[in-house]
Order: C-alpha cells, then structure tokens, then sequence
C-alpha cells in the first residue's frame, strides 16, 4: 500500500529529521566548512589551488594507489560476499551454509585498529601464516613472502568489511520471494545461472550500498595504511596525517581531504545514478 | 508430453510427513485436478514432484525417466507459481524466453518461440514490457508462456488463479483449458475451489490430510464421492446423522438400522410449501418437515435455511419464502450420499445401500 | 583535590613511567594533588595532538587550558613555542641549569631557550642481528655496500611511518649532500637543496635493495622476527624492548659514520596551563639528578636529559657504563648529530617525497 | 525394471556430482574459517607471549607478564574499559533517539529530498575526519563540551548516525503501514500509534542498527582524543598507543579485552540480528 | 451506532481523481455492499471514510457529526481490513482490546469485554495465543471483533473475505451477517464477489471507475440492472449487439430498429435439442439457434458453449450434449437485459422497451 500525505504530515516529517540533520549539521557540516576552507585558502585568506596543486604533485601517485587499493579491495569484497551470500542462499546443504552464516559476521566484533594489529603480525614474512605454511611443509623458510604493503592492506580492509557487507547482501538474497529461484530451477537453471541471471539483477541496489559505504570507511581508515603499508607508495589517510605531523601543513592535509571526499563522493553518486535510474524505469 | 506417474510417494518437512502413500497417474495429455483443503498436502506435492521438497520414499515418472531423485534443474516438470514468480527485472519476452536461454537455444529460435507463446497467450505486443507493468491475469498469462516455452514433460500449475478477481478468474480459466486442449500438456492443477476443478478437470484427484482420497471423472466426484469428507468438501452442505429420533425427520432407505451419515447439497432438496403428506413419493429417500429460518436472495434462487429439530437444513428455492413458513423437503435417493457411520477416523465405508452406481468409482492405480 | 594534567606523546613506556614513577613521587611530595597522566601517542602524532589541542584551546580563547605539562617531541617544542602557546619557566625552577646540551635552547633553528626541559635524550642508530652480521657496517658507505651484498636484509620504514626513518634519511643528507653542522644551524639557505639531487638518487637506488618497514617499531619487530637484520632504530625504544625481552640479546647497535641524529624529549608547560606552579613543581622534581639517575638511566637506559654529570654521580658505575656498552661516548659525541633546522629539515622531507618516493 | 537401472544409475551420477559440490563448498568453508580464526589466533597467542623471536615458530617464552602489566593499579584498564562501554552504551542511546524519528521519516517515500537526507548521513563517514576533528575541538572548546562525556559522545554519535539512520530506515520501511492504520482507526493517536504498534514492529531491525553504532563507538578513537582527553580515556585509546608502538602483547590483551563486551553485545543481540532485517537497505 | 451518509465526495491520490461525486446513505443498522471490479475505488472509498485519503471535496456525517476533517483516530468509523492488519507482537485478546485501551477503559472493562466479543466471534480459548499462530479464518475474526470492540458508529468491511478458501468463507460470510444482525451496527462492506454481495447486503451499491452505476436491493441489482455495466458486472455474461445479420437470431421486442446492446445470464436461457420451429413461443424474447460447441461439467448441470454465427453463447443445461447438436436457445423477455447501444461511452439509457418493472429502479440518493 502506498502511503499517502497531507501537506500537514510533510511538516511532520521535516521536524522529525530535524534532530538528526541538527546534530550532522552542528558537529561536523560546521568544522567541515573550515577544513574544506582551508583547502583552498592561504592563511591569509586569498583564493588558491596551490594546495591543491601540491597534493597532486607531490601524491597523485598516493591517490592513484589509494583508488587502486579501494576499488581492488572493494572487488574483492563484492566477490567474496557474493560468494559468501550465495552459499548461504543456494547451498543445498543446510548444515554447511548455517556454519557459514556463524562464521562470516565474526570479524564484524573485531575493531579495525585490532585487524590491523593482529594482521600486522599475522601477514610478515615470518608471521603466523607464513610459519604455519611452513610447518605444514607447504612452504620453505626461504619462500616465505611478506604480505604488509599493498597487499596486506586489501586482505585487511576484506577481512574487516567482509561481515559488513555480507550482512547485507545475505540479507537482500534472503528477502528474494524463494519462488523466483525455485521457478528459475524449475526451467532447467543450473545455481551458477540463478545467481547471475536471478539473483544479482535484483540486488544491485543493496550490493551498491554495501559497497558504497566499505568504500567510504576503507577511504578513512588511518591506522590500517600506518600499520600494515610499508614505504610508497601509501594511502591518502597516511599523507594526510603525515602533511600534518610532520610539517604541521593543513592546508594540504585538507586539500587531500578534499580530494578524498570527492572520490567517494564520486563513487556513491555513480551507485545513485544507477539506483535512480533503475528507480525511473520502474 | 509424456505422462506422470508417482508410485508410493512420501514427502514432509523434518521430521513431518505431509504426503504418505501417494498413487497417482496422469495420462499423457491428461488435466488433473488436486483438489483439498488449505494445509492438506497440495503444494507440498507439486514440490515433490519439482523436486523442491524432497522425496523420502517411491519414485516419480515423467515419461520413462525416474526423476525423484534429480535435481529440479533436471526434471523438465515445470511449474507455474501461485504467485506467479516472474522475475522483475526482465521483461515478458526476457521472462518467456529464459528458459530456453538457459538450455542455449538459439537467439533466433528464442525469438521464434517467445513470438509464438505470446500468440498463443494472446499477450502480443506486449514482449518489451517490464513485468512489473502488467496486471495480475497478464502476469499470470506470462507465467503460463514461461512454463510452456520449453516444452515440459509435465505442468503443474499451482492455484493458478486463486490471485485473480472473479472475472478475470473465468477468462483465465477458460484460456488455460483452451490452451491446454490445444497444445495438449499432460498437466496437474491444484486449487481448493471445486468448480475450477469441475470445469477443468478431465479428473479430480480429492487430497485430505496428505492422502488421496478419491480418485475419478468431475461427475463421479461430484454425484458419488466416496467418503463423507468428499462429499462435504464437494459441497453437500447439509449432513445428518442416522438414526434421529424425531418425527420431522423420515428415511426410505432398504435398511435403516445402520448408523448412518447422510450428506446431501440444497441444490437437491425439494422444498414445497405445503406441510409432509404421508404419501410416499416417488424416490424420495429423505423427507424432513421444519419451517422457513432465513431466506437468503442468491442470485437465480433463494437459500433458504430450514429449521428441523436440532439441524438446520440449506435448500435452494425460486422463491421468497417468509420466515416460519412451514415447509417440507424432499431428497431423492439418488441425491442422498450415505455412508456407514465413521468409527474409526480413518476408514470411511460406503454402505452398499446406494445403488451400485457407486460401485463404479474406486482409486484409480 | 587538585588534578594536575600531564600529557605525553611518545611511547607507552614514557606514559608509563610518568604515570607510574613520576607522579606517585610526586602525589607523595604534594598532598592533595592528583597528577593525571594521558599517552597521546607514539612519534611526532602523539605530540601532534597537544598542539593541536592547546592551539584549538587558544583559538576559543579559554582562560584555564586543560594541559598543566606536557612531553613533546623536538620539533612541536619548537612549534609550540613559534606559536606562543608555552610559557617560559626554565629559570624559575632549580634544575633549570642543570642543562647542558644544544637542544635544550634551539629546536631545529627555533629558539626555545626558556622553554623546555629535556625529559631525555635519543638518538637513532642501527640496530643488527650480531647472529648473521659479523661485522656491522662503521658508515653509510659500508652500509651501502652491505645491503648491496646482502638485498632485502636491511629495513627501514621510509619517512611518513616514524622518525627513525627520518633520521635515517637525514643521516644520509648528511653524508652525501650537506654536512650536519651546516644544516643544524641559522641562517637558511634555500639554494643548498638543490645540491641534494645526487644523494636522493643514490637514495632511491639505495631503496632498491631493501626492505620497507612498517614504522619505527615495525622495524625492530622486523628485526625480532628475523625479517630483516639490520634497520635504523630509537637506541631509547631499543633498550626499552631489550630490556622487556621483546627482541634477542643477539640484537646490538651501532653508530655509524658520518653520524645519525637524536633529538630530546621535552618537558614544556602552556602559557595558560591551570595550575603553572604546580607544573613547574612537576618538572623540577622529574629533571632532578635523583630522578634522572635512577628513572631515566637506571629503569630505561636512555641517556639523561639533563648534563650526565650531575646523574652520573647519582649512580653506580656498573649501571653508567651499561649505558655506553653498545655506543660508546666518543661515538656519541663523533656521530650523534642534531636534526637540521625546520626549513632544511622540510626540504630534505619533500625532497624525498618527491624525488625517492614519487 | 528399466526404470529401476535408469534410476540408479542416475542417482549415482546425480550423488557424485552433488558430493563434488558438497566437499567444494566444505573446502570454501574451511578456508574462509582459517581465514579468519588465522588472524584472531595470532591475537590470542601475543596475548600469552612473553618472548617471541626468531627462528621460533611459536613464542619462545609464554606467560601472563603482560596481564600483570596491563591491570596494573596505575594502567587503569577496567576504568577505560567502563568508560568505553558507558560511551559506547550512551552514543547508542543519542543516536536511538536522534535516529528514531529521522529513520521513521525517512522511511516515507513520500518525504521530501529523501536522497538528499540519506546522502547527509553518509558525510560523516564519507570525510575523512583527522582534520575535521581538530575544528570540532575547537568548536567544542567554546561550547565547553571539550573533555567532557557529552562532547565525545556526541562526536561518537555523529559518526554512527550513518549506520543508525540507514539501518532504521530499512527497519521501519519494512512494516506494514496498515498495522499503524488499524491503530489509528480504532482512535489511537499517532504518538500512542508509534510507541505501540510501529516501534515494537521495527525493534529488531534498531537494535541492529544499535550494534553497529556500538562497534563504531568501540572503534573510535581520534575524535575520543581530541574532545575527550586528558580527561576521558576510553580502550581503543590505550589501544592505539600500544598497537602503534609495536606493543603487541598489551594491543592484543587491550583488544581481547575489548571484545569482550563487542562478544557479549552479540550474543545478546544476535538473534535479533537476523540479515532480512537489513534487506531493505537501498531500496 | 448511527447512520452513515456521504455527500457528493471527491477523492484521490496527487492529481488523478478517484472517487468522483459519490452519494450514499446508510441507513442505522443496514449493510450495503459495494460491489465493482479491481481498481474501482472501493478500497478508496472505505480509505476517505476512515480520513486514510483525504477528502477533497464532499462531506461526510457519521450520525450527525460531519468527520470529513477530523483525524482518523476521531472519526469511531471502524475498518475490518482486507490484510487483517492485525498486530503480530501481541495476542488475541490484547489485539481485541487495543482500541479501549486506547480510550483509558478500566482493565476490568476491558477484560469483560474482550470475553464477550471471543465468545460472539467464537474464539474463547485462544485469548492468549500470538495471532501468528492463528489460521486465517480465525484472524479474520479477530479482525472483527478488534473493529466491534469499541461499538464504532459505523463499521466497514474491506473484502473481508477473499483472503479465505472456499469453504471458510462460506462460514465466515455467515457469521458476519449474523453478527450484524445480532448487534445490528451500521455497516458498509467492500467485494468484487457478487455472490458474496447478494447474500450479505441488505443494499448493494455497484461502483464503476469511481462512480456508483446503481444502488438497490440484491433483487433489483440482480433481476434489473440499470446499465450495461451492472448487467454484465453481475453474472449477464452473454451479450449480443442488436440488430445482427443472421438468421439464427430472432428477437421478439415490440421496436427493434434501434441498436440495442443485450445481455442475459446463462441460466435463464432455455436450450432444447429440436431445431427452431416457427411457432414464436409464449414469452421467448430472444430465439437463438447454433450447435453445441463444447459441455462442461458445472456440479449441479452442464454449461454449454453453443455456437451462433460469430457469437458463443453460454447457456446451462441439465445434461450433457455431444459436440455439434445443433440446438435452439430460448431467453424470455424479462431475463433480457436491454439498453439502447451506447452511443457516447458514459452514457447509457436503458430503453423503455423491456417492461415497466424496470421504471421502479433509480439511483437512491
Ligand atoms: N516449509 C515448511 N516447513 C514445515 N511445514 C510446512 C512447510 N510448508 C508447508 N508445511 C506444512 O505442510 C502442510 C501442507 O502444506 P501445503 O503448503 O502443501 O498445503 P496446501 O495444500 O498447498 O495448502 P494451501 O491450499 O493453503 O496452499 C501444512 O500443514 C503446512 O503447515
Ligand atoms: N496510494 C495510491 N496512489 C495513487 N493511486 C492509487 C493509490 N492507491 C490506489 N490507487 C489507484 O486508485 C484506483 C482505485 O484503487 P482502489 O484501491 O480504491 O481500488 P479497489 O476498488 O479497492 O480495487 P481492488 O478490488 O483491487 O482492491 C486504482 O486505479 C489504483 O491504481
Ligand atoms: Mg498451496
Ligand atoms: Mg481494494
């Protein structure tokens, strides 16, 4: 049923945001006014884009890696939840997918600055992974690899957000009407088919916002670059706060702020195209 | 088209079981029925038999192939969803067309079929439209296409009209029997409304508590149904016990000290206004007097609810009657379904007093 | 009861001993105070925070800011300072003469004479595997031929993951662009950046050949593990983990030619700290020779902040010569060089960010 | 007879290739378990670690050494650990309160700019924060909040507003809005409506928005520094200073520590955490 | 309770209209059904009275209060919804007794009164269970006996039972008019079931596109539809267009030079086996001859689709006839249905042809 409204309820509506909108507005639309006016500001108040300039001289490379690194772990991610979501759904073994309904949503409880401890010693070279391979005798000490740097920072931020985003997209598959699956099986469907050609179309919009909002935290996590990434090239967070802590420059600092939020901004407007335009179609 | 055939069929839920013993062949280009009450099985076996419930025990034909221990993808029985199951984001030829797709077919031939399904379906013009656009007897027009496309052995359709409105109901209803006679599908139809399975129907299979009941053509079901839950459920209203002592109440039966359930629809109960004269008339087996309760307008009779003693009896009439207008009712023998008194809840005996008409009927397998 | 707030960048085992050795002797000497120690974070961050903090405090014009003494690393003494926001108390406590290095007055060219304290001295120095490294190398060029000889062994974590890479770096400016002297003190020249191109290349060839790690702690845990066998380190952070067992006896130091640079810590109180006199009280109890003999040199081995005369005679000799048993005095004093001045400093930074790492 | 053959053979065909896809997905299973209790194993042998070098594979020396460091009468660990939790439990509580209304509004198709709204709720997150902190600090300092539990609590909240808002959207989207008319069909007002019909209706789906919020507050700790200390300390406080440092044994014991109220959150909390409950999301 | 009565109402959604200039009284005590096809604007209706859709233009009064601007918790109109609606975190008995909780009536209150609704909708004993663990005929009671625990003034009824099989809501549909009749409230009840209205209502109003076509008693709407729309909306499912071209049409009205549009219902044509004979029977209006196209079994008699030229027409018969029976069709005069061809789409007039019994009829209000 469609809901109606009388211009009375709308007033309604608008003060009941009001609170929430208050609070985002007052506690941090505010002070990000001065950071994003810093960012294109001299200290003496003039116009400029030399910050801008700079953070692109000096880390265009960083921001190349840092999209690389997002979009790498973000595809991961999506394959893996996918994955994860679909056994959970299609698995004809009920007893296996309810294990792995348990087991996915544990890293969700675990602190990011606690991932990125524990992988930090988990992923070295002669870290618990590579001394357990090598115990088992799958691997010799000398062909043991160190997984901190690039690496190592995509399976953390999967690790991490693997719960999250498998959360949702398990529950978007979980609130599929069954018979569509059984209609497609019923035609002769193999489980590969049903996924792709059944399932996925329909949770495209739940999948963009699971990705859209790991995007976003894996854009503004600080301490998984500073634990897990080795030399450079490195993430935005890190030069961010090494412009400020090592120079005291916030002025750049905000400009890659400023060229962070684009980015996700970026990415969360092309998921809200898509979603308006399925919307329009509909 | 290959006929079906389910031989000893168990199935349930953990550690339910919802269908026992189940026997049941459908001929090829046969239309049967499965008719019952809400929770007695219906479903339950159209999933069996789709392999969406599995089988714990005998073994399911669809041609020559055993198919109860395949995976649905491989049965080809396909089935139409009550709720249809279109998938919204395709649109009606995507949806026609899926199955074939999937069996890689030819894009051509795809293309072919779904133009000629929708044809068949009357729904031309309508292939590039988003499902979600159409109204329920097209969607339900569009399920039946997808079904059909790729030719099943089998189709079962379940309630396929139970979500439409009364009108579009019978024009749907008379397409599927249309569709049905033309392409010739061996089929299954489940629905809980026994004129659908009267009119469609080549035979009615009558389900209870996940047991067939009967077995037989519309008009065995329908003047000789075998146990008293059929003959409720195909709508003989009205049920007396034998034997009642009261006056109003007289039965012309060969014997009568039985105990005695006796069910019969108004339809056939005979009202005339003037009160029980003792000549005994023709072949009516059931004569109870009682006088007029309610009058109920129906359409092209009235129903009238007759108090008699303790019951209270429907009769249709072509006329008003006021209230207290005492009447009597007359039910010819033939109209009157009797059978011995229930004593164990299970085994229900048809007395041999009915004429051997009943005779005729027994389970088919 | 009165709190006195102390905060303290650096390591967990500075908060600690602030919190755990400082303040009870203190609370003892002060009835009634309270001293409330908060850890704002290792590396140049953790001091980061207190300016920022104490400058957003000066910003909304508070009269009482909530930091009574803080400990900070070199270069926010300086900054601090630059921007007003400490007071100047040197000569108002006793121990205040008791200082005797350069660093006490200049942070990195910024006059901080007056200002500050020095909790302690630290330097950076390398640290190897003495099981695989027989020989260690005596100076950069060594070192240079080492890691060509033995690839990926030698780690260190770049400049944006701690300042044991920093110094690291500044080490090599040192020693193949401009000497230490020069850079460390006034006036700024611009122009000597640009004669830093070859050692920068030499640098980023140099980088080829080993391993990066993750941060100053990264690399002595690299070097626990075995990961690698030898890095720059904090000889303070080093002792610390030695002395915890968290890396083997097998690990030395050693100082290399042309000399690595060290930097104190500082103890500063802001100019509008709530409780001045108790803060002053605070920091003359913590720079007394007592406290410095047997806090800083006995529990920590880090070289004292104030003139070691004063702590030598305060201790044992056995515990004194522990301190020099890797780097020993003249080492220190030939190799143990000063940070340059902020805008050298600066330049050496971005031009690594730019011509190594970009 | 032909059928029996037919039938057997295609049960066994039919069995293998269920067995093949059977011990695939067990495999999938099992490395995804590794995968993950890998990591968590790791923690919980440095939690026990007095020395671990070179070329051993396992520590050298266990104990509990750092146990005793870390509950020292100086390290304050239980008082953090309370105070993280009464923030964690109060950020809960603002934000329940805040997101209630804006998610039941929000959950209107009807409303007004209901993209706009949403996307305001992701800034937050979508920023990154370490600058922004700094003038919120000094925000705070003039409203005087700076160091006190309400300040980072209120920091906390507006950081997990976008999780409570998005999620109780879902949740209230997802009731029946006849329920709400029957109610104010038999005369009930629209506040007794809400309080006894719709709300009971979306608790499970704000409860999951509860954990969310809980976890983000567990998390958070630059804008816990910023506005909090030196007067509030919170874990992930200590945490951060360990785990930077290299302090591993006292990371990992302050993170074991840790989740033991995330853990007990959970299991308090898990069977309302059902994943339909966010299935709206998006939609 | 109180009478119900609406005044040229306007309604709708945004910008369409939906409810255009409706009038209807109810009186105390009296059911009127509103009968009409999916998308009507029953629900709409029903929606404006409760203040769910806001009225634009039109007043309401319940009793003699106007509520057409009152919120919908002050209008004491109350609904039984289609869905049930019912709240699923609380019982049978807190579900009954919202509405008085709602109004601060004493705990002892509203106990007594909770028992005595369970015990009039049958449901004693099952006060404490969930209402999820209920089947949907006793939801439906609960449904009902929610709405009549707060003695609305008026209450109304949205498809009350076309959630239910067939035979729960033969049951249901009884308890529900007799519970009108022993409570006697004012009520209002919305269906696409004809049958259902006819039995039910002591009115039926017939909506079409957001206008009401006719009101009158189940007789009159039934026996003497007053459009096209109405007729064939009630079950006339044969309809011919007047004059055709064939001689296997005769019709027998005192004009028939106008185009007329004629329906009549399957039963009231009589079919008999002998061709045509000349002899123009007693009151046959309409003489139709064809041959048997198809018999199906109907329960009680057989429906067969005859072939006319063009036309298939319905018609019931007591047996089944073999394919291709050439047969004749006899409808008398007053089981037509005739209208003057409609010659602009919203203007129908039934024309003075067909006897005067038809003159009784008009719009009420
Ligand atoms: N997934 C399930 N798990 C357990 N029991 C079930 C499940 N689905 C159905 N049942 C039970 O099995 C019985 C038969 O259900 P089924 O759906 O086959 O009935 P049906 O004849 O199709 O009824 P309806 O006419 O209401 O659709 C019912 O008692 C029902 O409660
Ligand atoms: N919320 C809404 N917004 C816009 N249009 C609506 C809304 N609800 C219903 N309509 C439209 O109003 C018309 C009447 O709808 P209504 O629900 O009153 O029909 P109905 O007679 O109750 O039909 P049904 O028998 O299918 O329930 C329909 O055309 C429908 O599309
Ligand atoms: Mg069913
Ligand atoms: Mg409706």
């Amino acid at each position: 049923m469609r809901q109606t409204t009388s211009p009375n309820q709308l007033k309604n509506h608008l003060w009941l945001i009001a609170p929430a909108a208050l609070m985002v507005g007052i506690f941090f639309l505010y002070p990000l006014c001065f950071s994003l006016y810093s960012a294109i500001t001299l200290d003496s108040g003039e116009f400029t884009l030399a910050h801008l300039n700079k953070a692109f001289e000096l880390y265009s490379k960083d921001i190349l890696f840092t999209i690389i690194i997002v979009l790498i772990s973000v595809a991961i991610l999506a394959v893996l939840s996918i994955t994860i979501a679909a056994l959970i759904t299609l698995s004809p073994f009920r007893s296996l997918s309810k294990t792995l309904g348990f087991l996915y949503r544990l890293p969700l409880f675990i602190p990011f600055i606690v991932t990125a401890q524990m992988m930090r010693t988990f992923l070295a070279k002669n870290g618990l992974m590579n001394n357990a391979f090598v115990a088992s005798g799958l691997l010799t000490p000398m062909d043991t690899v160190s997984f901190l740097g690039w690496s190592g920072i995509i399976i953390t931020f999967v690790w991490k957000q693997l719960a999250f985003s498998t959360l949702l997209i398990s529950g978007a598959m979980a609130a599929l009407d069954d018979s569509q699956i059984r209609a497609a099986r019923n035609l002769g469907a193999s489980r590969f088919r049903i996924l792709f050609q059944i399932i996925l179309p329909q949770i495209v919009p739940t999948l963009g916002v699971a990705m859209v909002l790991s995007i976003v935290t894996m854009m503004s996590v600080l301490s998984v670059p500073l634990m897990i990434g080795t030399g450079s090239p490195t993430m935005m967070t890190a030069d961010m706060a090494f412009r400020i802590n090592s120079y005291g420059d916030y002025h750049v600092a905000n400009a890659l702020g400023l060229v962070s939020y684009c980015i996700c901004a970026g990415l969360a407007w092309f998921y809200l195209r898509q979603n308006l335009k399925e919307k329009g179609a509909n | 088209m290959a006929h079906l055939h389910i031989k000893n069929l168990q199935a349930g839920y953990g550690k339910k079981l919802i269908l026992d013993n189940i026997n049941l062949t459908v001929e090829q280009g046969e239309m049967i029925a499965l008719l019952g009450p809400s929770g007695c099985g219906k479903t339950t076996l159209l999933n069996a038999l789709c392999g969406f419930v599995p089988v714990r025990h005998g073994e399911i034909f669809a041609g020559n192939r055993a198919v109860s221990q395949l995976p649905a993808e491989k049965r080809n029985i396909t089935m139409v969803f009550q709720s249809y199951a279109l998938w919204p984001h395709m649109t009606v030829a995507q949806n026609i067309g899926y199955g074939l797709k999937v069996q890689k077919a030819k894009r051509a031939d795809i293309d072919a079929r779904v133009a000629e399904l929708l044809r068949i379906v009357k729904l031309d013009g309508l292939e590039h439209e988003k499902v979600t656009a159409l109204s329920g007897g097209q969607r339900q027009r569009v399920a039946l296409a997808r079904a059909l496309a790729i030719r099943p052995d089998v189709l079962v359709l379940d309630e396929p009209l139970s979500n439409l409105d009364a009108k579009v109901r019978l024009s749907v209803r008379h397409e599927i029997k249309a569709l049905q006679k033309q392409l010739g599908f061996t089929s299954l139809i489940v629905t809980h409304d026994q004129e659908e399975a009267l009119v469609m129907a080549d035979r009615i299979a009558v389900l209870n508590q996940g047991k067939i009941e009967q077995i037989g053509t519309p008009e065995e079901i329908y003047h000789h149904p075998s146990t008293p839950f059929v003959a409720d459920f195909m709508g003989a209203e009205n049920h007396i016990e034998w034997p009642i002592h009261d006056d109003a109440f007289s039965l012309n039966l060969s014997n009568h000290d039985d105990q005695l359930d006796i069910y019969f629809r108004s339809e056939s109960a005979v009202l005339s206004a003037q009160p029980k004269s003792e000549s005994t008339d023709f072949n009516a087996g059931l004569i109870i007097s009682g006088h007029v309760e309610q009058s109920v307008f129906f359409g092209n009779n009235y129903q009238i609810s007759v108090r008699c003693g303790k019951h209270t009896i429907q009769a249709d009439h072509n006329q008003n009657l006021p209230e207290h207008t005492p009447v009597t009712l007359r039910i010819p023998i033939d109209a009157l379904h009797v059978f011995a008194k229930k004593e164990k809840h299970s085994d229900h005996q048809k007395t041999n007093i009915v004429s051997a008409k009943s005779m005729r009927m027994n389970h088919v397998c | 009861e009165t709190t006195l707030n102390v905060a303290s960048a650096g390591s967990q085992n500075m908060v600690d001993y602030v919190k755990t050795y400082l303040a009870p002797k203190f609370e003892a000497t002060h009835p009634g105070v309270k001293v409330n120690v908060v850890g704002t974070g290792p590396g140049d961050a953790g001091s980061h925070k207190i300016m920022e903090k104490l400058s957003a405090q000066n910003d909304s014009g508070l009269a009482k800011w909530d930091i009574d003494v803080a400990v900070v690393h070199q270069q926010i003494g300086g900054e601090l300072v630059k921007n007003g926001l400490l007071s100047k108390y040197r000569s108002d406590i006793n121990t205040g003469k008791m200082v005797s290095r350069d660093s006490a007055t200049n942070a990195l060219g910024i006059d901080v004479n007056g200002y500050v304290m020095p909790m302690f001295h630290s330097q950076t120095a390398i640290a190897y595997n003495s099981d695989f490294v027989e020989n260690p190398p005596k100076s950069y060029d060594e070192l240079v031929k080492w890691t060509q000889q033995h690839p990926k062994s030698f780690g260190y974590n770049g400049i944006k993951n701690g300042m044991s890479g920093v110094s690291f770096v500044t080490g090599w400016i040192y020693a193949y662009g401009t000497e230490a002297n020069k850079l460390s003190s006034m006036p700024y020249d611009k122009s000597v950046e640009s004669s830093w191109d070859n050692a920068f290349a030499q640098l980023k060839e140099f980088n080829k050949n080993i391993t990066f790690t993750p941060g100053n702690a990264g690399t002595l845990d690299m070097l626990n593990r075995g990961e690698i066998f030898m890095g720059p380190v904090w000889v303070d952070m080093f002792y610390s983990w030695k002395e915890q067992g968290k890396i083997p006896p097998s690990l030395k130091l050693s100082l290399i030619a042309p000399g690595m640079p060290g930097q104190p810590m500082y103890y500063v109180t802001p100019t509008k700290a709530e409780h001045p006199q108790l803060a002053r009280e605070f920091i003359e109890l913590a720079t007394s020779p007592e406290v410095q003999a047997d806090g800083i040199v006995k529990q920590f081995n880090w070289y004292p902040g104030i003139d070691a005369n004063y702590v030598k005679a305060k201790l044992d000799n056995a515990t004194w010569e522990k301190l020099f048993a890797e780097i020993t005095p003249s080492d220190l004093s030939k190799y143990g060089k000063s940070f340059p001045i902020g805008p050298y400093f600066d330049d050496i930074k971005e031009g690594y960010e730019r011509n190594v790492s970009n | 007879m032909i059928y029996s053959l037919n039938s057997n053979l295609l049960k066994t065909l039919n069995i293998r290739s269920l067995r093949i896809s059977f011990w695939l997905q067990c495999v999938f299973i099992l490395l995804l378990a590794l995968a993950i209790f890998g990591p968590i194993m790791n923690l919980l042998i440095w939690t026990v670690t007095e020395s671990w070098y070179f070329p051993h594979a396992l520590p050298s020396q266990w104990g509990f050494k750092y146990w005793q460091q870390v509950f020292n009468p100086y390290s304050d660990v239980s008082g953090s650990l309370f105070t993280s939790l009464l923030i964690a439990v109060l950020t809960v509580v603002v934000c329940l309160i805040v997101s209630v209304p804006a998610g039941y509004a929000l959950s209107k198709r009807s409303m007004p700019l209901r993209v706009f709204w949403m996307l305001l709720f992701l800034i937050p997150q979508a920023f990154p924060n370490l600058t922004v902190y700094m003038n919120i600090a000094r925000l705070f300092y003039d409203f005087g909040l700076n160091g006190t539990l309400l300040g980072v609590i209120l920091v906390h909240s507006v950081h997990g507003l976008m999780f409570s808002i998005w999620i109780s959207v879902a949740a209230f989207s997802s009731t029946d809005p006849m329920l709400e008319r029957a109610s104010r069909n038999l005369g009930a007002g629209p506040f007794y409506t809400f309080f006894h019909i719709v709300l009971p209706q979306a608790a499970p789906g704000l409860i999951a928005s509860c954990i969310f919020v809980f976890l983000e507050s567990l998390d958070e700790f630059t804008g816990t520094f910023f506005v909090g200390s030196p007067n509030i300390s919170t874990l992930p406080l200590l945490l951060y200073t360990a785990s930077m440092e290299g302090n591993y044994q006292i990371a990992s014991i302050t993170a074991l520590i840790l989740l033991v109220p995330s853990i007990l959150f959970m299991i308090i909390i898990n069977k309302f955490m059902r994943p339909d409950m966010l299935s709206k999301l998006g939609k």
